[in-house]
């Protein structure tokens, strides 16, 4: 889950990290509580907002209104900006780059700093990696002093001490929540103390379980701020049933892997195809969640072939064939679909897929060029 | 033997008393795989197929032998299993759970490399050697035995090209899933190395996919190491930039991430490059493998 | 520090851990907020109290202030009675053991529990050691449950969760608090819950400085319930600034070290001679040191002469010497002082000792030598 | 060489700005110990006795060669300061600080026996190889090179017997402080069969004190695996039970802490006791060592 700044600031104050004083806006209405000058910035879960100009320093009221509409009804990277957040300008001396994650090639949570903070981070990781100081974190020890110290006379900070404590917050609240980043970039240093300027943190859904007050309330008001309805698809992915990526072509796929389905999808597209989209079930797959999925999947009216593509391992062929055959009994439908069964149970599968009169094919090259070929006819 | 495991590997099941659990449990058997005892806290003292179920692994353990564990145990539960195995001193563990919270794989990871383990997955559908041992949840009449060596992130990808090689009569010595990640255990690289060192593996075929960069520490390792053939095949090349393809591990991850980039330094590397699973057939025919 | 029951069971609760209802008793008036029936337990730092008499169980109001008269006038092990702890009685079906401690010969956290808990336990130890069950707790990963289950299983606890429970609240007391045992002896079971009846704890004063307050307030309430007034030396003891421990004999002994401390005294004692006391400077040893040291040891009347064994290496004899000649230039001195002194810097130091017309000698048999002849004549 | 440390270790001081460290750095330069920096935080870019000082290990190491670092850090500080001398991979610490929290030395244990590293101590006065290498805060004029190696929990009771074993021109291989406790990195035990290896030391001096259990634990190693003479003295024999003898190591703990039961133990392993540190020189010229 990625916290909008606002929140993620939240959770930085909570535990005592300085942050600008700042009131959320959703309407004009709101800048009565406002003073000026002032910086709006959109509250958009996505990066590169100062450059998509939806960061914008005020010096007064007067045109303030008619800015704020601007923004409310500006788009970022395909996110709706449904509120804004006024936060009180902060003289920045020095912007550092302060971040905490976990790194997946070395298996070790990492402390990563800079002294070039700011917008352009991600070209300075490029051009010049050596800006970019590392500090592994052993979970076996935790964070200790002497990193710390390490990383703050690469930063040329003065005041080790208020350093520290960030740091150690940061890292606690790292383990406290679960986060699997938090950024904070830049960070302002004295002569206003350290103030974190943005941040981003992403939450690990995969323990929300631990944390489930917290990460309800965060999914709520991410919510409240979202007027567009989210389709039944985007849903399901959300909750992690299902996971299903929009490609924009006219031929739907549901697999029983990611794998297979990636491999799926290449194939179509080799063959000259355009994929409607992207599905697989992964490790919940059943016969419910199948019927779940084609719905999903077929709600979408420019399917014009379905590729059901099923290489049974954990997944039971007996189990999606339960789910197919339900769905077709339930549905009137017209769209023609086309089955790769094999693997585990698929000796039980196939059978009842063709009691109910419906083929399937042990091969994927076939199906996709059955597939290609029908959506070109259609 | 094969890599991990061969027909002699003695294998403890956790949480084999679920209904995967228990399913996957009887299939192993079926296949030949010596399966010694299963854990499931509460059930000690009942059998399942045979089998023993013991309450703790401390107790599985005792006055016996025990290679190996495969672990069924649901995510919540995964990192205390998984570290009770670690901690009684069994040196390999697959670990098929899917969404355990990374901080909690990240402890399993660690423990792991304090006590010497190797741990396959998480998220992974285990490892399998045709003919001598299954320790996963392979369809594995799509396998056979003989000289290639796979190493997955994708379970389902690997059943792919084990079916296309097993129909055109290429077998395998040994098949890893490495898991869908976005954390691993074992990788790549590591399964290559023991694939390279494997007397019975003559050809590696490594299937990746979008996302993460293990793939070019993969191909560091074939340009400066290996003197086996390894063919590639890296699938979601036609994904959408950004876009999630269903393992964590396939989102798009800078330039690194993408399946051109892979694809390139695989190639540079010295492996060939197969477009899809069909062509991996001959691509071996032509190393005479 | 070792904690009395009352505070022990005080920082269980505040975890969360049950323990009995109970009021301090510090003289027959606080019995008026007693009610009966009810346990009187006399607080004293030591183990043994059932045996010793110094628990009874009172049935009415009656009787019980002649017994709290006689109980606080009671001795323990050399421990007046200063406070009882009134407490309602507990119905005990099953009496555990439970103990976090730290193993000292595998150095690693241990839990270890019995399901032969009560006043016995150091019997069951002895006789029936695999009644005691162990499970060590390696710091890179912490407790983790299925260590718990087994406990639980060897103890054939039903209520496995409750015990899970306790447990981890004892590990979080112990890792939060520095302490380095953690002793609930019994732990009494079902039809009343778990409760601790007694408890023992221990907390590291090497970390007292992470836990200023909470060893502050322990410590006073402690000097609170002791009417006698400590010595001096029990004081310098209790800073850690020396190591005082009287021997009832006639030859005073100061070391700057406890090896060459206990040879000398296990060399006066081989001699004949009868030590006064033990006491060694350890790493504080300095000059205002030696001289503070000298004033405690002196203050003995018994002691009627002085061993003062340096062998420097950590401790510097141009230290040593300058305070042994501090303390004689401002104290009328008349016990006579043997003293050897090699090792570093003594070759500044012999001179200064001499220069103020004191002998050293370089062997610890001849000062020992000379040492018990003196007290013989004297 | 001799066990630990030999004429070519190259030394790290850390706290070296000290009163104690500066001192003593001075002293063991003197004595000839390589050192080859200081690590002071907040020091760096000065120098001291002509070694140059740095902020951090991480720097120190750079561009050179460490092979043990002797710590004067205050024992507040200790904990951090000694995860970040076994975090860089240097094999050996000499923990001279007396007071560290125990749970601090818990952890800094766990973490060295992880990486692999040795630490000597804590409350150690460190190792002394007469001749060739100090590292430590001994009297080094009262030891001189030969075939004895002692072991010691208290430092002083090793001046002690390495005084009168110089006076009488008995000469020491190695004189290892294990420390004060009551927790120790290197034990006993551990030291013994380094000695026992060791083809300079011929006969071992073993110095224990009432309290504790690791000298049974050392008369246990002798007995199954020792054929070098040992000679064992255990101070405190006249200690009334229960007195806290200045070493927290020295608080009688059951049978197995008294004085009286550790040298039975040592005597029936086939150790020789000593009754006073000037027995020693006779009990080696008996063994004709």
């Amino acid at each position: 889950m990625r916290l909008l700044e606002f929140q993620a600031k939240r959770l930085l104050a909570e535990k005592g990290i300085s942050v600008p004083k700042g009131v959320l806006i959703t309407s004009p209405e709101d800048l009565q509580r406002v003073s000026f000058p002032t910086v709006l910035k959109a509250q958009v879960p996505v990066g590169g907002r100062g450059k998509a100009g939806v960061i914008k320093r005020l010096e007064q009221a007067e045109e303030a209104s008619s800015v704020v509409y601007e923004m409310l009804a500006s788009t970022v990277k395909g996110h709706p900006v449904e509120a804004l957040m006024a936060e009180e300008p902060v003289e920045v001396c020095t912007q550092l780059y302060v971040a905490y994650l976990i790194d997946k090639q070395v298996n070790m949570p990492l402390l990563m700093v800079s002294s070039a903070g700011g917008i352009d981070i991600e070209e300075v990781a490029k051009r010049t990696p050596e800006r970019i100081i590392k500090k592994y974190i052993d979970p076996a020890v935790g964070v200790q002093d002497y990193a710390i110290r390490s990383l703050a006379k690469a930063l040329e900070i003065k005041d080790v001490r208020a350093f520290a404590d960030l740091i150690l917050k940061i890292c606690a609240i790292f383990q406290e929540k679960d986060a699997t980043l938090i950024e904070i970039n830049p960070l302002a240093l004295p002569p206003n103390g350290q103030v974190a300027l943005d941040a981003k943190i992403l939450l690990d859904d995969k323990a929300a379980y631990r944390h489930q007050e917290l990460f309800d309330d965060l999914e709520a008001e991410q919510k409240q701020l979202e007027r567009r309805t989210k389709s039944r698809a985007e849903e399901l992915s959300e909750k992690g049933q299902i996971n299903y990526v929009p490609l924009g072509g006219d031929i739907g796929m549901i697999a029983d892997g990611a794998g297979t389905g990636m491999i799926t999808l290449d194939m179509i597209h080799d063959a000259g195809g355009k994929p409607a989209n992207f599905c697989e079930m992964g490790g919940m797959a059943n016969a419910e969640n199948m019927q779940r999925t084609m719905e999903v999947v077929l709600s979408n009216d420019h399917v014009k072939v379905l590729i059901i593509s099923l290489i049974g391992g954990l997944t039971r062929m007996d189990e999606m064939a339960e789910g197919i055959v339900q769905y077709l009994k339930d549905n009137d439908q017209s769209v023609p679909i086309v089955i790769r069964m094999c693997g585990t149970k698929s000796e039980a599968g196939i059978p009842m897929l063709r009691e109910s009169g419906v083929d399937a094919y042990e091969d994927l090259a076939t199906i996709v060029q059955i597939a290609v070929e029908k959506a070109k006819e259609l | 033997m094969a890599i991990l495991i061969d027909e002699n590997t003695r294998v403890l099941v956790q949480g084999a008393t679920g209904s995967v659990g228990s399913f996957q449990t009887q299939i192993m058997q079926e296949y030949g795989t010596k399966i010694v005892a299963g854990v499931t806290p509460g059930k000690g003292g009942r059998k399942l197929h045979g089998i023993l179920i013991y309450d703790l692994v401390e107790e599985a353990v005792q006055g016996q032998q025990v290679d190996a564990v495969i672990s069924f145990v649901p995510a919540r539960f995964a990192k205390d299993a998984a570290i009770e195995v670690i901690g009684s001193g069994i040196r390999l563990l697959v670990l098929t759970a899917e969404g355990i919270p990374e901080q909690d794989v990240l402890i399993v990871l660690r423990y792991a490399a304090i006590k010497g383990a190797t741990v396959l997955g998480p998220d992974t559908p285990g490892v399998i050697s045709p003919g001598k041992c299954k320790l996963g949840v392979h369809p594995h009449t799509m396998f056979m035995g003989g000289p290639v060596g796979i190493v997955s992130k994708s379970g389902s990808l690997s059943y792919e090209v084990g079916r296309v090689l097993t129909k055109n009569g290429v077998g395998q010595s040994t098949v890893v899933g490495i898991g869908g990640g976005p954390i691993w255990g074992l990788s790549q690289e590591a399964v290559l190395e023991m694939f390279e060192k494997d007397p019975e593996t003559e050809v590696i075929v490594l299937l990746g996919e979008v996302g993460g960069r293990q793939e070019h520490d993969a191909a560091r390792f074939i340009s400066q190491y290996m003197n086996k053939p390894v063919i590639a095949l890296i699938v979601g090349r036609t994904a959408p930039e950004g876009a999630q393809m269903g393992h964590a591990g396939a989102i798009i991850e800078g330039e690194e991430g993408t399946a051109a980039s892979k694809i390139a330094a695989l190639e540079k590397a010295g492996a060939m490059i197969a477009k899809s699973s069909l062509d991996i057939p001959e691509l071996i025919k032509k190393i005479g493998a």
